[in-house]
């Protein structure tokens, strides 16, 4: 019997544990010449805003080990153009479709949500609140239990379907934004988003990227966000998608096997963009190798003593 | 829409030293082969292994029949990587990416202009100007004459360089300017570092038909990412050089990062 | 002319900036095999308590992507072993030692600071706070500004002499803390210690270290310090001391550049033992190449506009 | 005070694939080969690379004039890397580290009891026997005959396999106990996967002198990390395998790593 893939977000049901991730899949039409994008669970679109934004002066992205830097700065044809003009393209390839969403104060985030919420085809929206509040002097939304539960709140009053907050990792305890999310409604978190990071070019002494400092991702943060994951899991009822680091269908398993869902897949597109087909195909085998009926089985399967889990028991 | 692109496992055919520091690997790619033209690009990288962790741009070089050439200077941890695999070994290429240089035609004489690796763009050039009938000339610069490729069977290549030990002591801008000496009449392609490109926009491209093939960082090669940016000299918006380029007109773009 | 090469931390001064990071070099005498430790501008010693102890279960340490997860437990022999039969060992080699020293509570602290004050030949002491703090209920004295403050003024009543504190990577503004250091008599900080990680073995679906979680350190970190040691040095005036996936002697200079002051180097003198060697090597022919005459010429000769850096401007 | 070890920079000689995924490589060593013990091993790490991140540990197999030889299951990142190497290839060995086994006489018998990679000792071990004039007897376990190995010039080997394809049918421990039929006057040396080690202290450490080579994670070899204890069976202290170990004798320890 071939083992049951399906997961669900709130009320939204995806054909697989798998989805790209915000801001490396384009708009999801650019995947489609590599495979066909109906085939995974959820495509998240590049964040979107309310006017177009062509994002922060080059170089934006940088490599280092086992990740890449990137400070890409939002860059998007912002929300209606994508409604216009993308979502259409979306549709006609059967993928499901997850709107990611950026603002720099609350009530663009309810706007936005709001726009969103006419489209049947947008299926959730995620929130990315890695970005700086405009109101309170640029401190990260994620990094502010107060202004995550406004934001939450509002886009809830607005959007009916599901809604999936992304947060960020910067932060000292990640579960209280997660828990904070849950109270006010929310049908699933993200964790996580990219952790700050720098690089510099030691001949010129110039910074890598032109922000100076810009988000990690890719295989140098997975134990990180693994951890990270594995604390909210065991912090929220709702639904955890993983997002770090992802670069083979094992990184996939691990992440459930830790406590998530769904899987968000990003910089390994790059390198692969066919990425999700043998991951598809390699945690099937798993499942079924390992006697597992479905991915509800395997998720927070950790075989472990939680009082063997000091706080921080290290060094 | 996109064109075409492959996602392709190719098999190394052989690696040559070129020049000083700078290989010539041939592979075995018949999909991409087929479908390149002058000026696109093919993303590298390597299967079971994220070490480097992003694939690489590199210009085709050439093609011919099943197989892609690509020319690079060993400097980091991809090339090197490249320049050290034995025949048979695998690699994946993504392409052929990006938009080429305009079509040639008889009725037109192009000048190249390149430096270092952008020399990879002599051999697919030539081979594509002597199918269209085009007429071609090549100026091509380097530091010093070690650094020179020399090409089996191309014509009419002009050298430059720094150190005067081969051809022309100077820049090679100073001499594709004395070789068309004020003759607006062709067109300019060009490939090579920044400050090159941004002084052949500045001196010769306000005159001159001249179109640039610009190097910028890139994580995707494909869209996907928004990593390369390249300042669009109109609105202060942004092409995106993976997808909009790599190759543009000179005068629809600016340089702004310090080249 | 030969670069000067030696930095100062409070009053005591390296011949220079590279240092031992705590728990990877032993108590020192295991590398003397490997290079005369005298060399090198410190040896910091294992995390010492005022008990020995015996550390985690294992396993206790495990591999990821460009880095490794530990969780020792502090393993070690107790300050009194240290002075009795370690030191001297240090002192015959020349070392110019750091002891760095961790405890469960505030008065600790105190007690291991004032039995080191009374040896001369111990340079500084390092005070690791990636402890978990039992009275509050085992969070890190790290990610709590008020105990590091309390902990720091306490050890700074009793010891004279140089006190580095170590901070925790694992908050939400490390600069917080810097500060807090700063405003309580510390003369340098270390940025930054591990970042809680971990990683899961899928077939036997067990934590890969036995405490589940552990610490990440290797060249996965790199950037992340480096943007954590960049802001710390823009936001005290107390000298910073780099740790964190420094492999290679290009690392050790980007420290200085992002404006650390010295550099510990941890993980990597598990595969190359000898490395301070070539990177003291390293570091002095890059700035004889590049015309600076000293360390402190290239120290937060980083070549940047701040504008440039919003509070995080990413994605 | 430590044994004496070197970082030595060392070049493959040669690579055999001597049973399905076992390899030998042989490699100039000479610092090490001159010094090292059996039961001691190196820590193996790669010049210019960082993947893998730690160095590895392997028993030293063979040790002969300049050379030694490792004997390996290609499993993971540092085997397979490993077995790939051309000769002329360079490694970084560091070593010989930990402490061996006992030094052997001609008055006892030696029993020697490996299963899998743990079948790198058969070499040394004969060596070191037929120099000291003992006798000596090997067990080698495995699941199938086709991954046993077979060495040249060694007598006296007494294989079992689980599926009975290859000498005895059944594991390693129940052949030793049917060959020394209660007989205590000899010494047991055992170097194999954790439950081969746990059965052999259970059942065969009580009565005869046994010494165990253990095998835990490592990440630094030499006493730096404190990664590798090895519970103490006295005072519940640790050992750390790297320097007090990787030999012990059967009744100092007790196993806590699930096997
Ligand atoms: C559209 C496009 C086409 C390209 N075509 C070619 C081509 O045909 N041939 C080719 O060789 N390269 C080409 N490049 C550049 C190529 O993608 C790589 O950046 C370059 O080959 C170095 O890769 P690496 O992995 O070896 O070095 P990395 O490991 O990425 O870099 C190592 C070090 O070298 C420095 N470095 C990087 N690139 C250069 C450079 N070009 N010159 C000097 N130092 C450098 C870096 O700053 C770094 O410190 C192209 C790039 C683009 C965007
Ligand atoms: C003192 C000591 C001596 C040793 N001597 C030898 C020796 O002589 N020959 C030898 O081959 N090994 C020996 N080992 C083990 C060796 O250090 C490596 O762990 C092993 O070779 C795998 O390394 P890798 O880099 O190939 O695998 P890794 O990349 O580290 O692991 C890859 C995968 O293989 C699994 N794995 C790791 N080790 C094993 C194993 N032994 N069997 C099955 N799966 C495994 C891991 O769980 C992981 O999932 C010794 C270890 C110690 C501590
Ligand atoms: C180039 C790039 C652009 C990104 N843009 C966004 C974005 O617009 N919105 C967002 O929420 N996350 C963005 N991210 C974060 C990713 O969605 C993902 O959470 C992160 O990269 C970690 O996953 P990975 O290691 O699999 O890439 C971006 C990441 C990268 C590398
Ligand atoms: C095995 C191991 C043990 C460590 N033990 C300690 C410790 O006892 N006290 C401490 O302050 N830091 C400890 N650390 C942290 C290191 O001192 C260092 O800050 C960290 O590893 C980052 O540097 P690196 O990437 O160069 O290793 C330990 C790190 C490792 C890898
Ligand atoms: S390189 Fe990714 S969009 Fe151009
Ligand atoms: S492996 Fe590091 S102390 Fe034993």
């Amino acid at each position: 019997m071939k083992p049951e893939l399906s997961v669900k977000l709130g009320k939204v049901e995806l054909k697989n544990p798998l989805m790209t991730a915000s801001g490396t899949c384009g708009y999801g039409e650019e995947l489609s010449g590599y495979f066909d994008v109906g085939m995974i669970g959820a495509i998240v679109t590049k964040s979107l805003t309310l006017k177009p934004k062509i994002g922060n002066e080059p170089p934006r992205v940088a490599e280092v080990s086992s990740g890449m830097l990137n400070s890409i700065g939002l860059a998007n044809i912002g929300v209606r153009r994508f409604i216009e003009e993308k979502l259409p393209l979306l549709e006609k390839l059967n993928a499901l479709v997850i709107a990611n969403i950026a603002a720099k104060r609350a009530e663009d985030y309810a706007e936005l949500a709001e726009l969103l919420a006419g489209k049947e085809s947008v299926r959730a929206v995620e929130l990315n609140l890695s970005c700086p509040n405009v109101k309170e002097g640029g401190m990260e939304f994620g990094t502010d239990v107060k202004a995550l539960s406004t934001i939450v709140k509002m886009v809830r009053k607005v959007f009916g379907r599901t809604i999936i907050v992304k947060l960020t990792p910067n932060v000292t305890r990640i579960s209280d934004f997660a828990r904070a999310a849950e109270a006010e409604g929310a049908d699933a978190v993200t964790v996580a988003n990219t952790y700050v990071g720098m690089a510099i070019d030691i001949y010129t002494r110039r910074p890598k990227l032109h922000t100076v400092r810009g988000g990690l991702s890719g295989p140098a943060i997975r134990p990180l966000t693994m951890a990270k994951v594995f604390e909210v899991s065991k912090s929220v009822q709702i639904p955890v998608v993983a997002s770090g680091g992802v670069f083979a269908w094992q990184d996939v398993v691990e992440y459930i096997i830790a406590g998530a869902t769904a899987v968000e897949i990003g910089t390994v597109l790059f390198a692969k963009p066919d990425a999700p087909v043998e991951m598809v195909k390699g945690i099937s085998e798993y499942l079924a190798d390992s006697h597992f009926g479905s991915i509800a089985e395997l998720r927070g399967s950790l075989d472990v003593n939680l009082q063997n889990v000091p706080h921080m028991n290290r060094g | 829409m996109p064109t075409t692109s492959f996602l392709e496992t190719v098999t190394v055919i052989e690696t040559r030293e070129v020049a000083k520091g700078t290989f010539v690997t041939k592979v075995k790619a018949p999909s991409i082969a087929r479908n390149v033209k002058a000026g696109q690009f093919v993303m590298v990288s390597f299967p079971e292994s994220t070490d480097p962790l992003l694939p690489r741009a590199f210009s085709v070089c050439d093609a011919f029949e099943d197989s892609v050439s690509l020319l690079y200077v060993a400097v980091g941890k991809g090339t090197r990587r490249i320049s050290k695999l034995l025949p048979g070994d695998p690699m994946v290429f993504n392409g052929p990416l990006g938009k080429g240089f305009p079509n040639m035609s008889g009725q037109k004489t192009f000048h190249v202009v390149v430096g270092g690796s952008g020399a990879a763009l002599i051999p697919i050039l030539d081979r594509t100007a002597k199918s269209r009938g085009a007429s071609i000339n090549f100026y091509y610069g380097a530091r010093t004459g070690s650094q020179l490729v020399k090409f089996d069977g191309v014509e009419n290549v002009n050298h430059a360089t720094d150190d005067g030990s081969e051809g022309f002591h100077g820049n090679v801008v100073e001499l594709l300017k004395k070789k068309i000496d004020g003759d607006s009449s062709g067109v300019v392609f060009a490939c090579g570092p920044t400050p090159m490109l941004v002084a052949l926009q500045r001196e010769v491209g306000v005159s001159v038909e001249t179109y640039l093939s610009v190097e910028t960082p890139m994580a995707c090669g494909m869209g996907l990412c928004q990593g390369c940016p390249v300042r669009n000299a109109g609105d202060g918006d942004y092409y995106l050089a993976c997808k909009d380029g790599p190759v543009f007109r000179s005068t629809e773009i600016s340089f702004e990062m310090k080249p």
